[in-house]
């Protein structure tokens, strides 16, 4: 269904990062996604960060022009908004470790925290390219998980790529699931460091969308559609999509490599 | 069980459920994908010279489950791109046609000589393209344009050349046999109505095109009508479109005079499965009704093929 | 309260909401009970030269609670019997439209130089009947012939002349400049889209006439593409017809361009309240929406006209 | 809603009436009417005169072209029907009078059925041009209605119109309401006789239909649609109709006199 709201409350979670909250009846779960559209610019997919209630919301990283006109977005703006769509995060793990790297915690914090309220352990690690841009670290350490940071240019926690953590929290504990979303190769990195030890990784995957009702084919991702058999694929799923990871594909369709 | 197999203008159909073009057609496993679930075969997207990306979002709108409107644009990875997908899919055993548009005939015969070497059993022209020579309007509203794009085509390539008819006109049957003239082994009828939605809130259309084109189940009569007009106009066989969910569906098509059918939106609301679903429930609707074979339903509702008799005439222009 | 008064081509309506021709427009107590549930105006049934029975039952087919598909056959009492029936409406106190049809210009001539001697305030000519002269198809779908029999009309009678135009057309704003050429006061669009049912168990159209006219909210959409056309390109009021059956429809129209609407398949989904229902609804909505005058949201969505700025271009031909 | 249906049982019930039988689902009430769709001829409206369970039933009397085709129809041919449609009798009078004219039997006998299994008492007045076209005279003595007979030829019961016979009951006895269907100018004198004694009148009439749907007017009936406000119109509702019994429209929509 599509609806257009008024936005609520407006917050800036990182210098690059705005969360937009709005009334949305339609139940959603963490995972989920609504189809954004700002009047006069574009309709863009975005991930429900806050799935409980009436107030939605979701948590939007400037990336261009559109991502932009969001981040200038006022309290009593209109937006329209249609969905939820696709797939949820599986809540059954009892010892979670949650992978966000940039804006993925959007889509990641309201997940684990369902799997908190659940009673699951929740281990998070969160990259960014500077402490700043640390995106809902807080949210998760009052959700009551373990946060292990890591940023590019070291301004806080671990220097480097947060798959370097990653990799040290495989070692040190057992979990029972991975969840993950950012850059789709950070993402690929996180499956190659599961498999072995024999856990699943649930990707939260972004493509380029259009219709979101599984139809146009834009978001077309081996023989699934992003938009209705995803967002979230687990790694059996992936491991049949030689795309993932290396190719993507651009508005017009054509397939083009990360 | 009933014989769903047809042949289309020289083409063998394992059954008449063709894949829409604009649907699931922008990669070569999606259109794997629609031929695994059961389609007798699969369209593409309308392929252009250069890759488009379209127009922006939102590009759909629904209305409950009988209709959709969409501006998408004509996006497209180019034809220079696009071959791999049709390989892809011919790997994974689809019998792939090629649809191409373009703004003038050159253009039309241009795409359709390069798509006619990638395995394609044949080239679907949409003829209702934005960009159009003539009149501003669509390319394909004009018979004269029609019959000379369709010429240029079919004096270019070999493969059975589908003209796709728009119903944008007041005179679908003068288009179908202008087709015909020009060479086409069949002509497929409908591509969408023109359409808008607007927001009230917003005050301002819901497409970010504006205008769009409505499908779905709203415009089932309306495809009816057009396939049942060109049926009496034309020899060549017709291929149905529009507004098809169900087998029941297919079957009045088929009595209006469709030899196959093409399935487009029904994907969106029932998913992809609304292949095999209507290919089973074909074959059953046509025992029930006495068809040993699909073909042998074709045209049955016209006094003068096949239908029961005490008929008041069923034809004539429209009415209100 | 909004104010949902419009003027119309110089007539005054107190509010928008026409009942369509050819529905409850036979008698002249409906049409008065149209009114009395709340229409701004009344259309008779399309009025001919002599009396018609019409064509023989099925005349109708339902889609759910979205789409009828009709082939009346243009049943009417004739232009000698119907005076009768419009004073009977205009004793009760309706604004009454007189709507006409003919076979040519002075046809069409002739029958509004009758009824508009009944004490109607408009006359609307019903330019998609099917005994046309010109090509054999609608009498109302080649420019010329429109603009001839407007022209021919607006010389015989002095009452403001609304040409309605047809949907089955690849241009209808083309039709209706011609119409504003031939001096019409207002164009109304749409009429029926050309659509036609089978009934496979029967092999044969569900209508008795086989072809029908599509209306109710499946053609909604195609209503608003042909307003806002329409609208772009001429200068007198625009009716929308087609597909009404809420406020939100109602302000959709007006803000494609329209300043009054007909309402006419949903008096049969909705009964004949719905009239009453939309005028409350109405003047709420376009509070809520921050018009103080229905008049004030004429045309809102187009770019040029209050429109929200950074709209992309909500114009061009349809797509898909 | 629409079907085509095979008829599954003929039955003569006069040498110019016949019922037939057929699988209809939907729920009916006695004095709804369907739309009867005859291949390749025209489409009729009429009573149900059998609406009980899963096989309902018309009964047809031969008038013109399409009436004669339906005569002609056996078992396993095909109709179409769509309905049902219209009002319906009120089953709450205890001390109930029924009369039928011609045809009009088709609606009232369903009806008094279940007037009678309700435990109403049934008196009924029939009549017709002669005793072999006396309709449902059977099924109404097996009800346990009393039936009382009027003959134009006087071959079985009283001689004349069945007004007459109206007329003497109304004498006789009390009843709570009055049901009638047969030719208007009929019922007209039937509402004419009761009203005097304040007993309620309730007519099945019948005016050329085409939509069946509230819309196309060819039922107009003063400021009523026969095809949903009635086709039962009850001698509050019919006073304040001039044309009642007097004038009915043509399929033109020409108002003329019966
Ligand atoms: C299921 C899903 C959930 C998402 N959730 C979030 C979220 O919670 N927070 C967030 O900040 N971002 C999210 N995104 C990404 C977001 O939709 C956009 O990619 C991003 O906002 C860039 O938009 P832009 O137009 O400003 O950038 P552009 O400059 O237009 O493009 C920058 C990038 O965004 C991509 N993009 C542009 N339009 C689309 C589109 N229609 N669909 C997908 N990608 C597009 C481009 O391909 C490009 O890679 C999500 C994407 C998907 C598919
Ligand atoms: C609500 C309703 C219930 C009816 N129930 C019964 C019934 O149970 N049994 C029965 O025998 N008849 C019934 N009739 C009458 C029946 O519909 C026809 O009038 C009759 O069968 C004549 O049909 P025809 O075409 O053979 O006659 P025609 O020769 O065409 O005409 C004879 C008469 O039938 C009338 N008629 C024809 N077509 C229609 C039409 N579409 N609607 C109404 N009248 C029409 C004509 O006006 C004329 O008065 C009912 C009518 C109505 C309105
Ligand atoms: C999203 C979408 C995209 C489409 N793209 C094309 C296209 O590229 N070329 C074409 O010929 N038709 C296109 N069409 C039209 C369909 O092929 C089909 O003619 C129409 O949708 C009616 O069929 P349906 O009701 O089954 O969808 C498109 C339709 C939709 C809904
Ligand atoms: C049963 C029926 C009869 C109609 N008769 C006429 C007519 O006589 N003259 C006319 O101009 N339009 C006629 N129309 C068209 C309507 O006036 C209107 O243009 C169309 O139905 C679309 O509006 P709607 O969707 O609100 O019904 C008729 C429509 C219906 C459904
Ligand atoms: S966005 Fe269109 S198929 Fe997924
Ligand atoms: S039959 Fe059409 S309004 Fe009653």
């Amino acid at each position: 269904m599509r609806t257009v709201v008024p936005v609520t409350e407006r917050t800036e979670e990182t210098p690059s990062t705005v969360t937009l909250r709005f009334p949305f009846e339609p139940a959603a779960a963490p995972g989920q996604f609504v189809m954004v559209w700002v009047p006069g610019a574009d309709e863009l997919p975005m991930s429900l960060s806050y799935t409980v209630g009436r107030s939605k919301g979701i948590t939007v990283k400037t990336m261009g022009d559109t991502s932009a006109r969001i981040q200038a977005i006022r309290p009593g703006d209109l937006l329209g908004i249609r969905g939820p769509y696709g797939n949820r995060f599986d809540l059954s793990a009892r010892r979670l470790l949650v992978v966000a790297g940039g804006s993925g915690a959007a889509v990641l914090a309201p997940a684990a925290e369902l799997a908190r309220a659940g009673g699951a352990e929740v281990a998070v690690a969160l990259g960014a390219v500077r402490a700043s841009e640390l995106l809902f670290a807080d949210r998760f350490r009052a959700m009551g998980a373990r946060v292990d940071v890591a940023t590019d240019d070291g301004s806080e926690g671990a220097k480097g790529y947060v798959t370097a953590v990653v990799e040290r929290q495989l070692r040190a504990e057992r979990f029972d699931a991975v969840w993950t979303c950012g850059p789709e190769v950070m993402m690929r990195k996180v499956v190659d460091l599961a498999r072995p030890r024999g856990i699943p990784v649930y990707c939260s995957l972004e493509r380029h969308m259009k219709c979101a009702l599984g139809m146009c084919d834009a978001c077309a991702f081996g023989p699934y559609h992003v938009c209705v058999d995803g967002p979230v694929f687990g790694s059996d799923r992936l491991a049949a999509v030689a795309d993932f990871g290396r190719f993507h594909r651009d508005p017009s369709g054509r397939r083009v490599p990360f | 069980m009933a014989d769903l197999a047809v042949r289309l203008g020289g083409i063998p159909l394992r059954n008449p459920l063709l894949l829409a073009s604009g649907i699931w057609g922008e990669s070569g496993d999606s259109l794997a994908g629609a031929w695994a679930a059961g389609a007798g075969g699969v369209i593409t997207k309308s392929i252009g010279s250069e890759s488009r990306r379209g127009y922006p979002n939102p590009t759909v709108e629904t209305y409950d489950r009988w209709g959709l409107l969409n501006a998408m644009g004509l996006p497209n990875p180019g034809i220079e791109e696009y071959p791999r997908e049709i390989a892809a899919a011919r790997a994974q055993g689809a019998t792939v046609i090629g649809s191409v548009f373009g703004s003038d005939a050159g253009e039309f015969a241009r795409l359709a000589r390069r798509i006619a070497t990638t395995g394609v059993v044949a080239v679907e022209l949409n003829l209702s393209c934005p960009h159009a020579e003539g009149y501003g309007t669509e390319v394909g509203s004009d018979p004269a344009d029609v019959e000379r794009i369709v010429r240029a085509v079919t004096s270019e390539v070999t493969l059975p050349v589908i003209a796709k008819i728009t119903p944008n006109t007041s005179d679908p049957a003068g288009l179908a046999a202008a087709a015909e003239r020009g060479g086409a082994a069949a002509v497929s009828a409908i591509n969408t109505l023109r359409g808008l939605a607007i927001d009230i809130r917003l005050r301002r259309p819901v497409l970010a095109h504006g205008l769009g084109g409505l499908s779905g189940a709203a415009i089932k009569p309306v495809g009816l009508a057009c396939v049942w007009q060109i049926f009496e106009r034309v020899k060549v066989p017709v291929i149905g479109v529009g507004g098809i969910s169900s087998a029941e569906d297919v079957l009045e098509y088929v009595m209006a005079g469709a030899r196959a059918v093409e399935i487009g939106t029904a994907v969106t609301f029932d998913g992809i499965g609304v292949f095999g679903r209507i290919a089973r429930d074909l074959s059953g609707r046509l025992d029930e009704l006495g068809f040993a074979r699909l073909e042998d339903a074709v045209g049955t509702a016209h006094p003068a093929r096949g239908r029961p008799a005490g008929a008041p005439a069923g034809n004539g222009p429209t009415e209100a």
